[in-house]
Order: structure tokens, then C-alpha cells, then sequence
């Protein structure tokens, strides 16, 4: 039989769909959710299956949003709260971080708190300054979340129905560019687990992690450099709270090189976190330094050609590689 | 519904209690017993009370930092209350949430937020779940006049009126946050007022009188409870504890205060003496009994005290406990 | 203040220009000279110039996503404006702002923020500015319905009305945020009501009539100018333009609209025709000048379409520029 | 003369009292600054010096505190907003974030944005989950803002007039636990440079670098490790964005080994980062592989026994000296 494919927007409003109809304490929740199916056209045609009551149309309030769905977690509720930009995670940054995140430990571990903050990251479309970040490496830095950020359609569903059905607030990203990419996606029911990371190229010359919009530009990465004899091995880490750190540190080991690649800005990115952990368990492993490629210092601008040179392309994580070389 | 002799005693006895738990606070912190902070909440008991009285067992409660006044009005253990702000082993945290995370799951008291006016979108979707599950249920949400000026007042009233969520919003008036007077943080003083902004019944009422606190608070916990939505209360009382908490009270002044203005409030507005003089006025009580009251919940407090100091210190590896829930089990 | 034949044709002028600057950017959209997104405000061309003739020059302006008529209102240079859109380096932030950032700072125009409700606060921060220094000008600041539903709007209004500060809230209701329409997004569909939680005057007036915003926005800023304080104006008007932004028009459909809604509004309350008719019912304008007056906005927006089409691309540093003020100077 | 010495509470109240005093552009908005001065006491006597008119007494709004400020700095303005705890930057992280630091940007650099973003962080006083809370890490990651968080009193002052001074938006950062300690500090005008890390104590054989709480309890540890011969070089970065990374390299170039040691939760914290880079520039000169001392991934409790177990302390600074020595 044919694989299927659909576009990972799909299969993001199939594993909805899907637990959904699993779960009637599942609900859904933000802007523009209604009969438009979202601004990223990433939870179409719910509203039309499950109606106004589990999908829910919300006005501009995105501190309530994330509040209300706290509050119906709280008494045992498995709200998705979607954000629809992570730009705007800021507006609910206190629901998420000092509530989401703590409102179990702080009720004497009785209650669970199950849901999932939806949410889109990273640029590319030029939206310009407030609209095109990445802000994954906050909330990793928060205890009490997890975060996730798959960079497939068929991870994408996996991991959005393990996060649903996780019993912990979860932070789940999805890459803007990469949602119209097409993908190979089991129709059925099928579990991503979270924490655990994905090789998705192998290779014994240099590791590089990446993901969002540069997983796919590590892979032709490799795949340009695999035409010059460099074997790079491409890893996922799809969940990025709690890290999959041993199947990097596995993959170091074996190559003694390491590239980590993201959008987010640099300076204190995820990348840094990566870096800190794997020169400390596998110092002696490595043969070169740790080099990250991601976007430096800087805001972002609307102008597409601004835009390419300001977020990290195919062509600087060849250069990095090659640099460790 | 008219309140029984019964009902009317057993909230003068809470309200009794509640006092003399938070009377005695500031000695515990001054002996070291309670760390960090604590908010204590004379002045405000018939709120705690009557509100409190207007409910169901089923229903919810969501509070704040200044939560001991309705944990115990809701029937909590003090017990485990105290040893909670002792930081205690067998406190409700298990002496990690402290004074400003008082809760008890087994009354639907689902706890507080110590952000300010952060319980009140968290309360919104607690009525939301309600509704979504027809359980027919109300969530009462208590928050101060300085929480009022937050968003999340804006869009968690909003919202749940949009929704007509069975959440009742009472907004606990003392005249200060922390040290700003009302006047200084609220371009309208008339809290209730902003109801209307969100087509909700809004009340403004006397907070030293328990009765109409009932009254009030069970009109809107009915309404909720018919599906018609949610209603914001104001009730207007006054911070009797001289300072914000136990620990502001240790590096400032009560200068922000208008001299004379708490002795005042103390003389006139003291919701129990209050209703300790209406009961007695109805013959309910005597002033024999209302000394037995006392007595009672002197009592109470001292099996606590004896409970908290006697309990363990929370072991070590508890620190690394309830931060996520176990997977699996779904 | 009565306004002039001189006023009124000069205010026509503009509306018109902004209607065919808003009219015409799909095409460009289309052909690939606007990247991202964009978002045009037919419908709400009154308010706009309504709005800024009651400003005097040293006045601020603030304002939102949707600003290309705001700015043109003000009396911005269109080359300048469309060549931000059309993301050249001749735009006012060099093309790095693009179209939902336009700004005019020669005329006191301090930009915007794309995100809802983001620049509320702001320019009640230029109010307290403005008050600190005593400089006797005033701000004005539009957003939208669905932005008076964050919490900026709530502590934003609340703080400026505290501390009177001179800032004009106007609020364009066109109905929508978004696909979300205003009914399911405010609890109380009347947002100039929600003044009275702040104790400012509330308007709701029809923002397709020129005269009425300007009048009504005078009168605010006449208050504001005299020390009184803030006030929120909500202008009632109709998202004309079939989407919420050229981007999305790319995604989606309309089907959120009841059918006819948006034709019957086109029809009957577009604002530039509205006022076409009533300045030739009143003899001001003749059928001829109305055409030759298009015609004259027509031929400066296609001055302003060469000059941004052959305007230079921002050069590769540019993106590494204007993120910090340089040190010292101070 | 004797150095006057006064305490690092006083030494921020001296400092934005000579800074409004010089410049009346300044002025100060927060929660609680009239004539209480504050929750933390570090803006004591400047209502009564100045007036309600320049030390405004502000609602519980952190959202419109910051927005305001961006606002009046907008306009050339140079507000000091107080977010009381950091723990309460996430209500006004959109402002801080998409606002603060970006409005320059998208005015197309016409304006000056300066405004310091005053706030007090990191735990130790029994307060808990949400009040004890160290969250530089998120502002380093955000390009135009600067961020800066002096230990002692004299930095504390000196920086904090730079930071005033500065046309751009600083987040000043205040230990809690430090605003009691006492230090020199004259009474006459100066100022510490953004951007300019200070040796603390001078060593050969290990670079700790720290802040912060960690900045005491690491001169400590340098202290206990000298009479067993370990000589410590103890940087304090002071201001963590634009980072001094050179000061940290040329002392790891000499000693060969890394500490880096802060309060913060150690996941995607600031010493993450400081990792990252080092490791990067002076990959040659590591001997060992780099430690981290912090926060390890739990929320904060009250109780002052569980408090010690989870900041990090004296002890684990000299254990993590000696596993790679
Ligand atoms: C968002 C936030 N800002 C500031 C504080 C510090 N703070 C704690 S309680 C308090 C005053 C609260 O006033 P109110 O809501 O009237 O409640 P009350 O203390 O009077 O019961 C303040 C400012 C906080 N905890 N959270
Ligand atoms: C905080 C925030 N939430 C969501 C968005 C996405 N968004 C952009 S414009 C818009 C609708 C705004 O509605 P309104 O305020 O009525 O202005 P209008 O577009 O109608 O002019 C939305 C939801 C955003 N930019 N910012
Ligand atoms: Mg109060
Ligand atoms: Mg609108």
C-alpha cells in the first residue's frame, strides 16, 4: 500500500481530531479557531467536526486563554490553549511560567495539569520583528513544562498526541516554515514518545543537531557534503524539555565532532544548553569545538533579502562543519 | 434562604477562629516558626465566611496570597493549615508552598496564586470546565482591590461573561494594596462598577456584615449556578493588620496610612465585634458564650500550634517531588 | 471650531488618497512587491482623517497594524510609506518594518506595534510624558475592537485616567478582529461603555462620518489639552476590505461573514462616498471636481509606486543596524 | 579618610538620587516606591527628595508600568520602571520584548530608547515558588536589550548610572539576597561601564565565574580552596548582555579550567552560554571539561531546609573546583 502524505498543517489537526475523539475532556482554544481554522490553517476543519463547544473561538486575550485553560486543567480538563504566534507567549508569559508550570507543585502535588500551549515559532515569511522569533530556550529554561518542537508531519502527530495525553503542561511548537512540507503520515493512531530524540540521517564524521526550519537544512546539508566524502550525522532532538541528551552524547562519541544548528537567536538559544551539556559528558570525546550556527544578535527585518542574511542557511552549517573538520 | 440560629452561630465560630489564628501569626514570625512571609486577614472575616457559607460542598474555590481567612472558612484542618505556614511536613504542601499557598483539595479549595490577580483567569476556566461538563457546579474566586488593576481582571471578566462561565468573582476591598490606597490605584473607586463593562451584575457591599456578604454571594452563586453567568462582588473592608505582611512588617512604617484611620476602622468596622453584637442583640448569644466561643478557638489554635511545632521537617528529596506528574496511568 | 470649504475638500483629498493606496495593494501583494503581509483599511477612511485634522502639529500619534491610513492622514510622504510596504530602503524604517510598521517622526507619527493592544500603554506613556513636561500637546492613539479585549487596554485606560494624562483613546470598531466578529469577542458590545470603569468620557459615534470623528475627537483633545484627562472614542465602522490582511486573503476563505454583510455595508456606509455625496449636496464639490480629485490621488499614487518599485533594496548591513543607540552623546 | 561603606540598597537609591538630580529627564514609576520606598527598600527617601511627581507610586499594572515607560522613553524620556520581582517580568515581558527593545528598531532608529527595567531577583528568603525566581537568562536572549546585574554595592551604584545613562533599554537586575550586605562606596559621582566583567580575586589554577548570590559564596569557596593551596580566579561578569567574554577567556587561557556558577535554574541559564562561547574561542586552552554550579530543574519551596538543598552553595562551587582539578 501507498504511504500516505499530508502536509504536517495536517497532520497537526489530525492528532487533534484524533485524541479528541479519544478524550472528551480534550478541548480546543484560542483565535481564529472557528470556521477559519486558524491563521496557520493548522487546526482546520475541527470546528466543523466537533463544534463551537470543545473548539472554541476566543477573542484577543491571550493572558486569558492560557489562564482559562490552566483553571479547567486545574479541576482535571485536558485543554489545547493555542498561541498563535510564540511572539506573543510574552502576553501569557506569566499564565504559562508562574502558573501552567507551578500550579501542581503548588497544590501539594494533588491536581495533574494536562495541557498543551500551542504554539507557532520561527520566521521566514517575512512578518518582520514581531512575528517571525523563537523562544523555545524560555521555557526550556523553565521546571514544571515540557517543550517539544518537531520538524515533521509525522513527528509533528506523534508528539502533538503524546503531549495531549502527557499529564504535564507541554509546550508544543510548530516551525512556520515548515508546515506546508508534505510527509509520509500513518493514518492511524500512533504515539511519538516524549524525550526522546531522532536520528534522521546517520553519519560518523560530524553530529549535527538541529531542528525547525534547520532540520531540513541540515539534511541538505549532508547530503551536499556526503557529494565531498563528509558523513554528517543528523539529529533531532523533537523534544527539547526534558533533552535527549544521551543519544547525542552517543553520536559524539562516535564522531568526536558536533555542529548544534537552530533559528532561535544564539545568544542563550538551546544551543548553548547543548553545547554546556555534551563538552561535560564527553570531553574527552570531542576532537573539536562545539560550533552552533543560529541567528545572531539582531532583530528581525521584513525585507526578504535582509531576512536571509540575518536567519542561519544550508550554507553556514556546511561552513561550520567544515570548520570542525 | 433565611440563615438559621445554627448557621449564624457556626459562622460567628469560624469567624472567631479564623481571628484568633491570624492574631497570633505575627508572634510565630517574630519567634522564627514561619519563614519568609505571611498575610494575615483580620477585617476581613465576615467575607471569607459569608461567602464561603453561600456555597455548596461541590463547589470550588480559588484565592490568593491572603488565603488562611478562606481555607478555614471553608472547613480546612487548621492544622494542616498551620503547619503549612510553619513549613511542615504535613502541611497541605508539605511546607513547600507555604503561608501563600494554602489549599485543600478534599473541600475543592483548588488553592492561590501569589501573583497578584493571577487566580482570576485561572478561576474563569475553572467555571469553563464546570460548564463543559454540565456538573452544575460555581467557582468563587477571591481577589483584592489591587488585583482589580491587573489585565487579567480585564480579560477574565470578559472572557467569562462572554462565556457566562459559572464563576463568581469577589473582590475583597481593604482600601490597600500593600501600601497604595485605593484612590491611588483605581481611576473609579466603585470596583463594582466595572462589571458593566462586561454586562455582569456588579454588587458593592458592606464586608464587615457576614450576612449580606451571604446574601450577596448566594444571589450570585445561584445565578451562576442557573447558567445565567457571573457576577463581580466588591466587597469594602479594611486592612486591620497593621502592615501588608509579616514580613513588610519588619523593614517599613505604616505611614502611608492616614493617622488615626486603623485605630478608627478598628473601633467601628471590626466585623466581629459586629456580629458578635448583632448576635447578641438577637439573643442569640450571650456574652457568657461568646466567651466560650473564644475559649473554643483558642483551643483549636493551640492543638494546632502543638500540631505544626510537633510536626517533621519535610525530608530532603521531597524537593525534587510534584513538579511533574508521572506519565502513564491515562 | 467650524470647519472650512478649504477643510473639508483638503479632508476629502486625503480620504480619497487613502482609499486608493489601500485599494490598489493587493495587486502588489499579488505580483510579489509586498512580502509578508499587509493590511488595508477601506472603510475607515473617516476615521482616520477625521481624526488627525483635529491634531495640531506638535500632537503624537500611535497606532496599530492596520496604520497605512493613519499615516497618510497625518500628511506622510506616500513614496516613503509605500516604499516601507514594498520593504525598500527608502521606507521609514529602511523596509525593515514593512508594512505594519509605518512611522513619520517629522510629524510626531511614533509608529506602531503589530501587536494588538501593544501600543495602549504606550502612548499613555507619551501622555505622562507630554504632562511631566508640561509641553501642552496631546496624543492620540487608535487600535482596534478586538484589541480593547487585552489587558493593556485595562491598565493602560485605568493608569491615564489616574493620572489624567493627555491621551485620546480611539477605538476602531470594524466589527471584526481578525475572522472573530465583535459579538464573540466583548462581553458588552458597546466598548465606549467601558470608560465609565475609569471614570473618562465614553463616545460611540459613526465612524464613517468624517465630521462626526473629527468633532467628537476635538472635543477630546481639547480636554486633554486643558489638563482633564483622557478620554475613549469608539468609532463604529466596517472592515470593507474582503480580509483581514493580504496574507491571509491567500489562505482563507470569507465564509465567517454572514452572506451580503459585506456588500451591504460597501454599499451603504462607505465612508469616502458618504462624504463625496455630502459635500456635492452641499455644493462644495461638483461630480467633475470629485473626479478630477481622484484622478489627482491617482496620479500621486503612482509617483509613489515608481519611487518605491525603483527604490534600492536595503543593503546586507542594514540588518545589523538601529538595534542599539549608539553609547555617550548624552 | 575612611571609605565610606554602605549597604547595596542604599547604594541603588544613591545612585538614581544623583541621577535625577542630574538629569530631569529621569524619573521613577513603580509599585510601592512613595514613601514606603519600596518592597525591597531600595528606593528609600527618593519619594520625600523628589516628589510624587518624579517617584510615581503605581496600581498593580506591571504591564502598563513597563508600556509607560516604553512610551515616555519614546519620546526621549528616560524612565527607571521597578518590576518589584522578577518572578512578575513575565506580565510585562511583552512590553520588555516586543516593545522596549524593539521600538527603536521599528521606528527606523529615530528615537532613543532609554529606560532601565529595574527589578530584584533569585531567592533565599523563605518567599517560594513565585517570588524567588531568577530569570536573566530570557532577557540575554533578546537583541536589543542590554542586561546587567552587579553584585556588590559599588557596582550596584556605578552600574546602575551607567545603566541610567545609557540610550538603551537595561534590565538591572538586583540580587535579593545581597541588598543587606554593606561595601564601599563613594559618595561622590562615578560610573562602571556596561559590558566590563571584574576580576574579583586574582588565581591561577581555576576561573569561577559567578553572580549574583553565587559571587559571595564563590569568593568564599576561593577563599577555603587557598588554604589548600588552589588558587581561584573569580570573575563577576556584572553585565551579562553585551557579555565581557574576553575578561573570561584570558583568565581560562591561563588557568585551564572553568566554573561557571549562578542561581538561576542551570537549564538554558546565562552559564550556559558562557559555556558555549568559552569552549568555542578556547577549546586549546581547556584541560578539563567545564562545570556548571545552579539551580538543578525543580521550583522553588519556602521551607528554608529544602531552600538550601535546592540553591546551589559554598560546597558544590568547591566540589565542582576540585572534579577538575
Ligand atoms: C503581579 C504582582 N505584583 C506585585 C506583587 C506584590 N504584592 C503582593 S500582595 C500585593 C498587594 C495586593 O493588593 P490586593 O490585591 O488589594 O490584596 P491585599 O493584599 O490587600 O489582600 C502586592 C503588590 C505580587 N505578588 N504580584
Ligand atoms: C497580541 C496579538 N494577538 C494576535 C495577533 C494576530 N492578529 C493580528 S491583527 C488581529 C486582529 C486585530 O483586530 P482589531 O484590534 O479589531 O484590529 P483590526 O485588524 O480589525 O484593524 C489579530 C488577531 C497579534 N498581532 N497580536
Ligand atoms: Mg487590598
Ligand atoms: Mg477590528
Amino acid at each position: 500500500m501507498a504511504e500516505r502524505k499530508i502536509t504536517y498543517r495536517e497532520a497537526i489537526a489530525e492528532a487533534i481530531k484524533e485524541e479528541m475523539a479519544r478524550d472528551e475532556r480534550v478541548f480546543l482554544m484560542g483565535e481564529d479557531l472557528g470556521k477559519f481554522g486558524g491563521a496557520f490553517g493548522t487546526t482546520r476543519g475541527l470546528y466543523q467536526e466537533f463544534g463551537e463547544e470543545r473548539v472554541k473561538d476566543t477573542p484577543i486575550s491571550e493572558t486569558a486563554i492560557v489562564g482559562f485553560g490552566v483553571g479547567a486543567a486545574l479541576v482535571g480538563m485536558r485543554p489545547i490553549v493555542e498561541i498563535m504566534r510564540i511572539d506573543w507567549s510574552t502576553i501569557a508569559m506569566d499564565e504559562i511560567v508562574n502558573h501552567a508550570a507551578k500550579m501542581r507543585y503548588l497544590s501539594g502535588g494533588k491536581p495533574e495539569l494536562a495541557m498543551v500551549i500551542k504554539t507557532n515559532a520561527e520566521g521566514g515569511l517575512g512578518l518582520g520583528a514581531q512575528h517571525s522569533q523563537s523562544f523555545e530556550a524560555w521555557f526550556v529554561h523553565v521546571p514544571g513544562l515540557k517543550v517539544v518542537m518537531p520538524s515533521d508531519p509525522y513527528d509533528g502527530k506523534g508528539i502533538l498526541k503524546a503531549a495531549i495525553r502527557d499529564p504535564n503542561p507541554v509546550v508544543f511548537i510548530e516551525p512556520t516554515t515548515l508546515l506546508s512540507l508534505s510527509g509520509a503520515v500513518p493514518d492511524e493512531d500512533y504515539v511519538v514518545p516524549l524525550g526522546k530524540a531522532a536520528i534522521k540521517r546517520e553519519g560518523k564524521d560530524v553530529t549535527v543537531v538541529a531542528w525547525g526550519t534547520l532540520l531540513p537544512k541540515a539534511l541538505n546539508a549532508a547530503q551536499t557534503l556526503a557529494g565531498e566524502g563528509i558523513e554528517v550525522e543528523v539529529i533531532d532532538p523533537r523534544t527539547l524539555r526534558p533533552l535527549d541528551i544521551d543519544t547525542i552524547v552517543d553520536s559524539v562519541k562516535k564522531t568526536g565532532r558536533l555542529v548544534v544548528a537552530h533559528q532561535a537567536i544564539k545568544t542563550c538559544g538551546v544551543g548553548a544548553e547543548i553545547v554546556a551539556q555534551v563538552q561535560e559528558i564527553a570531553f574527552d570525546h570531542l576532537d573539536a569545538p562545539i560550533k552552533r550556527v543560529a541567528t545572531p544578535d539582531v532583530i528581525i527585518p521584513v525585507n526578504r533579502n535582509l531576512e536571509r542574511v540575518v536567519f542561519p542557511q544550508e550554507e553556514e552549517i556546511i561552513a561550520a562543519v567544515k570548520s570542525i573538520l | 434562604m433565611q440563615l438559621s440560629k445554627e448557621d449564624l452561630l457556626s459562622m460567628y465560630r469560624r469567624m472567631v477562629a479564623i481571628r484568633i489564628f491570624e492574631m497570633s501569626l505575627p508572634r510565630y514570625f517574630e519567634e522564627g516558626y514561619i519563614v519568609g512571609t505571611g498575610h494575615v486577614s483580620m477585617g476581613e472575616e465576615a467575607v471569607a465566611v459569608g461567602a464561603c457559607h453561600a456555597l455548596e460542598e461541590r463547589d470550588y474555590i480559588m484565592s490568593t496570597h491572603r488565603a488562611h481567612g478562606h481555607v478555614l472558612a471553608r472547613g480546612a484542618d487548621m492544622r494542616v493549615i498551620l503547619a503549612e505556614v510553619f513549613g511542615k511536613a504535613t502541611g497541605c504542601t508539605g511546607g513547600k508552598g507555604g503561608s501563600m499557598h494554602v489549599s485543600d483539595f478534599e473541600r475543592n479549595f483548588l488553592g492561590t496564586s501569589a501573583i497578584v490577580g493571577g487566580g482570576i483567569t485561572l478561576a474563569g476556566g475553572v467555571g469553563l470546565a464546570i460548564k463543559m461538563r454540565r456538573s452544575n457546579q460555581v467557582c468563587l474566586d477571591f481577589f483584592g482591590d489591587g488585583a482589580s488593576n491587573r489585565g487579567t481582571f480585564h480579560e477574565g471578566l470578559n472572557l467569562a461573561a462572554l462565556w457566562k462561565v459559572p464563576t463568581v468573582f469577589l473582590c475583597t476591598n481593604n482600601q490597600y494594596a500593600m501600601t497604595l490606597p485605593q484612590s491611588k490605584g483605581c481611576a473609579n473607586l466603585d470596583i463594582s462598577a466595572r462589571a458593566a463593562a462586561y454586562n455582569m451584575p456588579g454588587y458593592r457591599i458592606d464586608g464587615t456584615d457576614v450576612i449580606a456578604v451571604y446574601e450577596t454571594v448566594k444571589a450570585a452563586v445561584d445565578r451562576a449556578r442557573r447558567g445565567e453567568g457571573p457576577s463581580l462582588i466588591e466587597c469594602i473592608t479594611y486592612r486591620l493588620s497593621p502592615e501588608h505582611s509579616l514580613r513588610v512588617a519588619t523593614v517599613a512604617g505604616t505611614e502611608y496610612r492616614p493617622k488615626g484611620e486603623l485605630e478608627e476602622w478598628w473601633q467601628k468596622y471590626d466585623p466581629v465585634k459586629i456580629f458578635r453584637e448583632k448576635l447578641i442583640a438577637t439573643g442569640y448569644l450571650t456574652e457568657e458564650g461568646a466567651k466560650q466561643i473564644e475559649a473554643e478557638a483558642q483551643r483549636e489554635f493551640e492543638e494546632a500550634v502543638d500540631f505544626a511545632i510537633s510536626s517533621p521537617e519535610p525530608s530532603p528529596e521531597t524537593a525534587f517531588e510534584d513538579i511533574y506528574a508521572p506519565e502513564g496511568g491515562d
